[in-house]
Formats: C-alpha cells, structure tokens, sequence
C-alpha cells in the first residue's frame, strides 16, 4: 500500500468520522492530496472496515459508519417507561369495574362529570374494559365491564378479590352514604 | 502622551493583582525574593499616573493602592506598628501572586492541552440504541380504589347540591309540549302519547305523566282543551276544545 | 486470534463508536461475551486502531474514539469549530480545577478581579463546570467544580492528570517562582 493511499485513507476515516453528516464525495475530495484516487480510498476503507463492529456505508449521498447490523442487537437496550392511567381514566375504570356492567351514563352520574370518548378509549386501547351488551331501555345504550387483562393488571384472581364495595364506603363524614338509595340500587353490580 | 499609554495600560490588566504580578514578573527573580518595596513603588507609581488623568478609577484599584500605601509605610518605617503585621503582609502579598502565577500556568498548560473540537474530535453523529417501552402501563390496586372513592366523592357531593335537576319533565315543559302537539294529534288522544319519547321508567315516567296531566287540566280551566276519561283508572284522553263533551276527571 | 477476542473487539468498538460521550469500563463489561478479558479486548483495539486517523483513547474515566493528533489541521477545514474559551474563562477554569469545590469569592480573590456573570455563563454552557453544592458560610454561596466534560475537553483521564502545583510553578517563560513556605501550605490544593 502506497503511503500516498495510507494517508489518504486516514484524512478519509478521520473526517467522516468526525461528520455529523454524511460526507459527500466532493469534501472528501478536497481533503485528498492531489494525487489520490478517491475510488481506490474508500474501495480499501470499506474493505478494511468490513469484518469490523463498525462498518463504512454509503447513505445519501456520502459516507458515514453505522455500526454492523449484526452487532446491533446487542446495543440495543430497551428502557421500559410505563405509564399512568390518566386520573380521570382511573376513576372511569373504578367505576367500571364496581358497578359492571354499566352504561356510560350511568358512569357519568356517579363520576359527577362527563366521560369522555378519549378517556373510553384509553381503556379500550389498553384492553382493560370491554362492551358487554347493550341495556334494555331507550337508546340501548353499551353496557360496559372489565376483561381478564383487567384482572392480571392488578393481579387480580377474580372481581371478588376487590374489596367490596361496603368496605371502601364507610366515611361517615363523606357524601357517599348520604347518596340517593335509588341510585345505589339501580348501580348494584 | 505618556500618560494616555499609561491608562491604556492599565485598562488591559485583570485587577491590581494581575498588574502587581506583572510588574513582579518583570523584577526577573524569584517571586519570593522580590523586593515587595519595590513592588509597591511601581505599582503607586502606575495608579498615581492613572489617576492624573482620570480620577474615577475603579475602587478595587484605589483599595488596593490605600493597602500598599499603608504596606510602604510600615515597610520603611517598621516603628510605626507590629512589625509582624508587616512581615504577615508581606508574606501574604506574595502568596497571593504566588497563587496567581501557579493558575496562570495552569490555565496555560491547560491551553496547550489538545482540545476536543480542535485537535481531537469525537464521533460527529453518535448513534443511539436505547429505544423507550412506554407501552406497558403502571396501575396499582391502591390507585383503583383511592380513584373510585375520589369519584364516588365527588359524585355524591354534587348529588347532595343539585339533586337530578334535569331529570323530571315539569309542567312548565308540559304545558308548551301539549300547546304545540294540540291539533296535530288525532281527536282524543290518550295522555300517554302527549308524553315525550326516551322517558327512563319509574320515577322519571310517572313525573312526566303527572305534570301532563296538570298542564292539561290547567289548560282545560283556561277553555283551551278538553278531558276525557271513560272508566276509573283508564286511559285519560285529551281532545280539542270544539267537543262538547264536558271535562271529567277522578 | 480467538474468536471470542475478535467478537468482544467489535462489540467493543461498536458500542464506543456509537456513543456520545466516553464508555465506562462496567458498561462495557456488560457487554462483552463473559469469557473475554476485557484489558485484552482494549489493548488489542488501542493497537489495532493507533495507525488509523480514529484512535483509541482512554478519558474521563472511560474510552472514546477521538481523531489521530495529525490529522486535525486537515479537519478544521470542514468541521464546524467551537469557539476558543477566552483566557479570563480558561484562568477561572483552571482555578475551578485546582481549588474545585471553590465559591464565586474565592474565584474573585485568587484572580484579584471579579468574575464576570459572562465568564461563568461561558464554562456553564460548555459543560465545563458544574455546582457542587453551597459553602457552609454566611450567604451559603454555591461550590463550583469541573464536569466529566471538562476532562473530555482537555483529553484527561481524571484530575490527577493535571500537573501538580509545583510543577506549574516552573515557568518557561517568566521567572522562576519558588513559593515561601508558608503560603504553599496554605494554597495547596
């Protein structure tokens, strides 16, 4: 190899290693003494980086190195970020999962607000609540209830394994008791 | 002329410390060997110059003027004070140049350092191989139930203010609903059709009829339209005015 | 040469070729096959790429490719060039360095003159320097010290690259300065 080559070649691999674009073959050739034949360059630069962890690939219009796609993989480090169920979406989903199956509506009423489509959806998306039927009364509105993903979500056996509901419900302070029986018995699961 | 340079001079100096260090640097010998007197001749000499021609001199300046001032004195007349005081001053003037000088040459070794982005340069287009999973969700047990509580709450709450205030058809709604269906309906029509659609049953339906049929009778007292009803617990029929049957109710 | 020397140098390679800044010694542990003697895989890529125009160096406490020294000139041509840090930032820096975890006040005195909100400014966006918690003293000023940056920077692979005070105080230049006694005890980093 001529010494002409080997220089040429390290200005190569030194600049497009430096890029922080592909180095197009006209900066390459700037760079290059005057007597070096460009092709021959990067002909013996790939060869040279082809059994490497790095190789020199040629992408739009210039050349850059990319790690070799088999040693890839092994890079690859996947950062799990779970997320949280928006408040709302929680409260829907409580809701839910007590007073199965139930209309949106019905949802709606003991919230003490409206629900959302995106909120639904969410649920829907995550498997968590399913259509179950739809109720007997004007409009026939879907019932709601909550699938097994539900369940191995919270690690849950079954629904009996919630507490129920008499149990969360005994602030005596709180307006909850002081709910219209009506409501309550239409809600029952 | 001379004490225009003089200014300028002075103007390019990083604080007296600097100046004073620079006029050490130029008695040639050890810094721990200079003459201090000597030092702080010059130095009163150059800020005396200065201040010929401007006399708004910066304080640290004129700080540090007073305190050399003070230093020459004790320096040549040793009675006046302590004379460790001056020997301490002394030794700590020097330390301090000393100090300055070390960090100039650190600063200066590290300016002949090879420096990233000008002798050495790293990979221009890093790659990244961390991809982030945000599919998966987080939900606690706990938060299930602090949420269903905090909607029951809030649910119940709103109840105890407003309790289902749209839910019931009122007579005022029954009185402009029968106003308007009047007519377009056959000839005694039962109550019943006078009612609006989607009624949830109970409660909400039994309102409805009972405040369709106060709005008929009152519209009946008022000679806009009739009543009619057969037998006990029928039908009640509602027809114009024009039939000459008589109103009758239970 | 093995085949688990030659797999663990071009996973070696490629996982410090893709990173932006230098690899530790423990991620790149993680990384190679268990049978592989990791100062053998290093050594043996420090050889393999010391002719090249990317060498292998070891900095702030990890390893980097960085651009062969004689190939720079060349580079500067058709890199994009940071700006030179002026010398009240390089002599505050320096300070910062030898004196590190040091208040804003003690930076002032070492220098005799103030530092400007500028200078500071200047080492805070490069990356330079970095606060290192508040000074036990009235007012509670923050500590200032170096970054893993700064090490990168100056290529160092930790402080105890720096020369040692007395060794600055021999000046090629200037006169030679030997500091009494007293006030090397004092200053000593």
């Amino acid at each position: 190899m001529s010494e002409t080559l080997t220089e040429a070649m390290r200005l190569a691999e030194a600049v497009i290693f430096a890029a922080a674009q592909p180095v197009t073959p006209r900066v390459l050739a700037s760079l290059m003494p005057p007597d070096a034949d460009a092709d021959e360059v990067m002909a013996a630069l790939v060869a040279l980086y082809a059994p490497r962890g790095v190789n020199l690939v040629q992408v739009a219009g210039g050349w850059q190195f990319r790690t070799a796609p088999d040693v890839a993989p092994a890079l690859r480090k996947v950062v799990e970020l779970p997320r949280r169920l928006p408040r709302v979406a929680m409260e829907s989903l409580a809701i839910i999962a007590y007073h199965q199956p139930v209309t949106r509506g019905e949802i709606e009423e003991i919230r003490g607000a409206a629900l959302s489509q995106n909120t639904l959806d969410l649920l829907l998306e995550n498997g968590l609540v399913t259509p179950k039927g739809r109720k007997e009364s004007p409009g026939r509105p879907t019932l709601w209830g909550t699938t097994p993903a539900f369940l191995a979500q919270f690690g849950l056996k079954d629904l009996r394994d919630m507490p129920r509901r008499e149990e969360l419900l005994i602030d005596p302070a709180g307006p909850v008791i002081s709910a219209p029986a009506a409501a309550e018995d239409e809600a029952a699961p | 002329m001379e004490t225009d340079s003089l200014v300028l001079h002075l103007e390019g100096f990083e604080g007296p410390l600097d100046l004073l260090l620079e006029l050490a640097r130029t008695q040639k010998v050890d810094l721990a060997k200079i003459s201090i007197l000597a030092l702080v001749e010059q130095f009163l000499a150059v800020i005396e110059g200065a201040r010929r021609v401007r006399l708004e001199l910066a304080a640290d300046w004129l700080v540090m003027a007073a305190w050399l001032t003070w230093l020459k004195s004790r320096l040549l007349v040793p009675q006046l004070g302590e004379p460790e005081e001056a020997e301490v001053a002394v030794e700590t003037l020097a330390a301090r140049l000393v100090e300055l000088q070390a960090m100039r040459q650190a600063a200066a070794w590290l300016g002949r350092r090879p420096q990233l982005g000008w002798d050495a340069f790293t990979r221009g287009e890093p790659e990244d191989f961390t991809e982030t999973d945000r599919s998966k969700l987080r939900v606690e047990m706990a938060g299930l139930l602090g949420a269903y509580l905090a909607a029951r709450r809030r649910g119940g709450a709103r109840q105890q203010y407003r309790p289902r205030p749209m839910v019931y058809f009122s007579v005022q709604n029954a009185l402009e609903r029968l106003g308007r269906l009047l007519g377009s309906l056959p000839d005694w029509s039962s109550l019943e059709q006078y009612l609006p659609k989607g009624l949830e049953d109970g409660v909400p339906r039994r309102a409805a009829i009972a405040a369709t049929l106060i709005a008929g009778l009152e519209m009946a007292k008022d000679g806009r339209l009739n009543l009619r009803q057969e037998e006990r617990f029928g039908p009640i029929l509602l027809g114009p005015r024009s039939m000459e049957c008589e109103t009758r109710d239970e």
